[in-house]
């Protein structure tokens, strides 16, 4: 199980390995990543949500949604271990 | 060669945490050494994210005065995602550990060998 | 834009989460409310899916922009006639298993009934939520939301679910995992998470490794979270261990929307071209499922258990679904399409029913049926349908579905896939046939007789009417998907085929 | 688990450290707009503080002072400020979620979308701070809970 273990990890490392060829190197500020969305996120911040904290605008407003997803993983979290370590009205 | 190893040497760095982190979840018999590998794991993946959004000359995504360039901040949208991530690791961890707690009372052992021969 | 008809789309998802935050604030007062409130948020939910199907249909493909936001930068929901009609089917077997679960919950989880009910909503969210998105990160997210709760349902069951339960955590989380960086591929080649922006950044950067070893990551995170052959392991424990109203919820539906996330995947996201011949992935899918309809029917064979032997046989449907999407034809992809919703039916008609008979009698060995039917006609006259759903007799729905994954495979022209689909027919006869040949007749074990007929001793006992309508509803539902299936086939699911088929 | 330990130190150096950990809470809450923070950090920096409470005073005290119900309410009560503000949205016409449409009196739309994210940012918080603690307590008391 062990070496089993072992050569899965490293198939799925050399996978890995293999698609860092095409990609950009660190740092790059001309990466697609970079380039496609997230200008919108840096240069209308201040003037479409009076934001400053990019990160704070981009999560609660533009990607609002998805946080709401994440605050409900949370709670499924919590009301999840309360399910399985606890009775109802306890 | 060297731009291939040092030019990239982020996504070098989190394919061996990951490794690390998939071969505890695969390998180890410990339940708890599992749940540690998944974290391990969870970790990588989220170095990997921040590692993309960084810009050389960028400073952190608060704007500041004046006006607004894309190149001069870094990206802010892994920022965000992996925000979602970690709470999702949290989360998981959480249940997981709920979980072991149950595993924990009916078999007082977390070793997987044990727990397999108790169950026969 | 703002219509009524668009705003179902929000409400589709909006209800059943806010009802699950109000859930334990109601039951706190009422306990016996949780179960209300579910099965009218789940209601509201499939109400608002039929109209999203409708209008689908008719005005065709809804974009509706959370936050106001337009798509690449903000989330978007894309109701297209695959997504509405995954919509409606998950929403139906939903309601029809939710409204069969109560006495069942009653009595097997007596005081954790508030809080199963909430994280019993938020599943359905988080299915309901993958389904609906169109946005690869929002899809994650729900994609969570569904796992975290499939993992504590399977907890609370009988001795050993949490053992199950944690190695599903385990081999969900890789799946999940892969999943994200399968996202993350993407984002640093194209900078995009929207699927109709990444369709359209994608098709230069073929050439690409990274986007090879995405699709990689993406496909075998959703085999694993779907319970593909290789990489079935936690499935069949999960399943057998789980609550039974639990394993009656999550094995029609958890499976089924992982094998949509494929089909979004390898359909939307990726260009069919590329995503089947690339590798030949393909062809590997194809054999793969094969091999998952051989393994998962003989494996299904030697069980005893009933709920196991459904679980092995899921395995087995699920090959169907993947070989039909492997085939990468119009009559493959069809038939991959019905059987998501024939399976979906059969297999929430069955694990209803085993659910019936634990609740009856407390039992899931195949061997201990004996004569049943005395008690419970009803319960096994729905048993049979199903099973008979299973082996492909042809009223039923899955004879049709059958049907066109074998035309799939003579338009492919591999007789092999033939021969597998036919072979795996004939096993779905035996192993079904000796739960049916147990129910209905006279039992052989002669350490078990006595026991046996005391439950034949037993006057007629149905099971209470809010179990016993919605399996009736199942099976009829059933019957008059086989009888309809040209309907929903012509109506429906040729426009839910990818362009270029 | 936790059982309450006498040790004059670490309670009273509680005791000073929680109110200022509370009110960096609160301060990286609202100061998300500018700075680095928002509701999950401030949340579970909230949550913390009352870990750190059940740490040097055992799982007793702890429950004197709050119980499950109370946070699951306040956990339910963070969704809802949060779900609710973007259903305000919708109600008013615009889609899930759009704070540019929420009835407040401010003329100028972006700084109603501002106080949009405040108002689920105050749910975020209020929902991490509960469910952190909630997931705290009932992993730690899982043998008391046993005996009785």
């Amino acid at each position: 199980m062990k070496i089993f273990g072992f050569l899965v990890a490293l198939l799925t490392g050399g996978l890995l390995i293999y698609g860092i060829k095409d990609m950009p190197k660190w740092g790059d500020p001309n990466s697609p990543a970079s380039l496609h969305v997230t200008p919108r996120y840096i240069e209308k911040t201040i003037e479409e949500t009076a934001t400053p904290d990019m990160v704070t605008s981009v999560l609660a407003d533009y990607r609002g949604y998805d946080t709401l997803g994440e605050t409900t993983v949370i709670l499924t979290a919590g009301i999840a271990c309360l399910l399985l370590l606890r009775r109802d009205n306890s | 060669m060297s731009e291939y190893l040092i030019g990239k040497y982020n996504y070098w760095i989190y394919v061996v945490l990951m490794m690390i982190g998939f071969y505890a979840m695969m390998g180890k018999r410990n339940l708890v050494k599992k749940l540690i590998g998944m974290n391990i794991f969870q970790t990588a993946i989220i170095l990997y994210y921040i590692s993309i959004g960084v810009k050389k000359g960028g400073t952190l995504p608060v704007a500041m005065e004046g006006t607004l360039r894309a190149a001069d901040y870094i990206n802010p949208l892994p920022h965000v995602l992996m925000l979602t991530a970690i709470v999702v690791s949290v989360s998981t961890t959480g249940v997981a550990l709920a979980v072991l707690l149950l595993i924990w009372r009916r078999y007082k052992s977390l070793e997987e060998d044990e727990i397999l021969k108790s169950i026969r | 834009m703002n219509t009524p008809h668009v705003q179902a789309t929000i409400l589709i998802i909006l209800i059943p989460l806010m009802s699950s935050y109000a859930i334990p604030l109601l039951g706190w007062r009422w306990r016996g409310s949780a179960f209300f409130v579910a099965l009218a948020a789940i209601g509201a939910s499939t109400v608002c899916s039929f109209i999203l199907l409708y209008t689908v249909l008719t005005q065709g493909t809804i974009h509706y922009h959370l936050g106001g936001w337009l798509p690449p930068w903000g989330i978007e929901y894309v109701i297209d006639p695959l997504n509405g009609f995954m919509g409606v089917a998950v929403c139906v077997i939903s309601f029809l298993v939710t409204l069969s679960s109560k006495e069942s919950v009653q009595k097997e989880l007596p005081d954790k009934k508030v809080r199963f009910y909430t994280i019993y909503l938020l599943l359905f969210t988080g299915l309901m939520g993958i389904v609906v998105t169109g946005d690869v990160f929002n899809l994650y997210v729900f994609l969570e939301i569904a796992s975290l709760t499939a993992y504590a349902l399977i907890a609370i069951g009988e001795d050993g679910a949490p053992l199950a339960s944690f190695n599903y955590i385990i081999m969900g989380t890789i799946g999940a995992c892969f999943y994200l960086l399968g996202v993350g591929y993407l984002y640093i080649v194209t900078g995009s998470l929207n699927i109709a922006d990444l369709a359209k950044l994608l098709p230069p950067l073929y050439h690409s490794k990274v986007v090879l070893i995405a699709l990689a990551f993406f496909l075998i995170g959703t085999a694993i979270k779907m319970g593909l052959f290789p990489l079935h392991v936690w499935l069949p424990d999960a399943y057998t261990y789980a609550p039974s109203s639990v394993s009656t919820f999550i094995a029609p539906l958890m499976t089924k929307v992982m094998a949509y996330i494929l089909i979004r995947v390898m359909f939307s996201v990726f260009q069919p071209s590329y995503s089947l011949e690339v590798v030949p992935l393909g062809v590997i899918m194809s054999w793969l499922a094969a091999a998952a309809i051989l393994v998962g029917s003989i494996m299904a064979l030697a069980q005893k258990d009933l709920k196991r032997m459904l679980a092995y046989s899921s395995v087995s449907q699920i090959g169907y679904i993947v070989l039909g999407v492997g085939l990468g034809n119009k009559m493959g992809l069809l038939g991959a399409y019905l059987h998501i919703l024939n399976h979906a039916f059969m297999k929430a008609c069955l694990f209803a029913v085993a659910m019936a008979l634990m609740y009856r009698t407390g039992r899931r060995n195949i061997f201990q049926l004996g004569r049943i039917h005395r008690r419970m006609p009803f319960t096994i006259g729905a048993l049979v349908i199903g099973a008979l759903s299973m082996v492909g007799i042809p009223p039923t729905a899955g004879f049709f579905s059958k049907w066109y994954l074998i035309l799939g495979s003579i338009d492919a022209r591999n007789w092999f896939f033939v021969a597998v689909i036919l072979i795996s027919s004939l096993l779905n006869a035996l192993y079904f046939f000796r739960v049916i040949e147990n129910a209905y007749f006279e039992e052989k074990h002669g350490h078990l007789q006595e026991e046996a007929m005391t439950v034949v001793a037993g006057e007629r006992e149905e099971v209470p009417l809010s179990m016993l309508i919605p399996i009736i509803l199942l099976a009829a539902g059933i019957l008059l998907l086989g009888l309809f299936n040209e309907r929903i086939i012509s109506g429906i699911l040729v426009f839910a085929l990818p362009p270029g088929f | 688990m936790i059982i309450q330990y006498e040790n004059v130190i670490i309670k009273t150096i509680c005791r000073l450290l929680i109110p200022f950990l509370q009110l960096y809470a609160i301060y990286v809450l609202m100061h998300g707009h500018y700075s680095p923070g928002g509701g999950f950090q401030g949340g579970v920096m909230m949550g913390a503080s009352f870990i750190l409470l059940v740490i040097a005073y055992g799982l007793e005290e702890a429950r004197r002072r709050i119980s499950i119900k109370t946070l699951t309410i306040y956990a339910c009560l963070g969704l809802f400020i949060y779900s609710g503000t973007g259903a305000c949205a919708l109600l008013m016409g615009a889609n899930y979620l759009d704070y540019g449409a929420l009835p407040l009196p401010v003329a100028h739309v972006p700084k109603i979308r501002a106080l949009g994210i405040l108002s689920i940012e105050i749910g975020v918080f209020l929902g991490v701070m509960a469910i952190m603690i909630c997931i705290f307590l009932a992993i730690a008391s899982f043998d008391t809970e046993e005996k009785s």
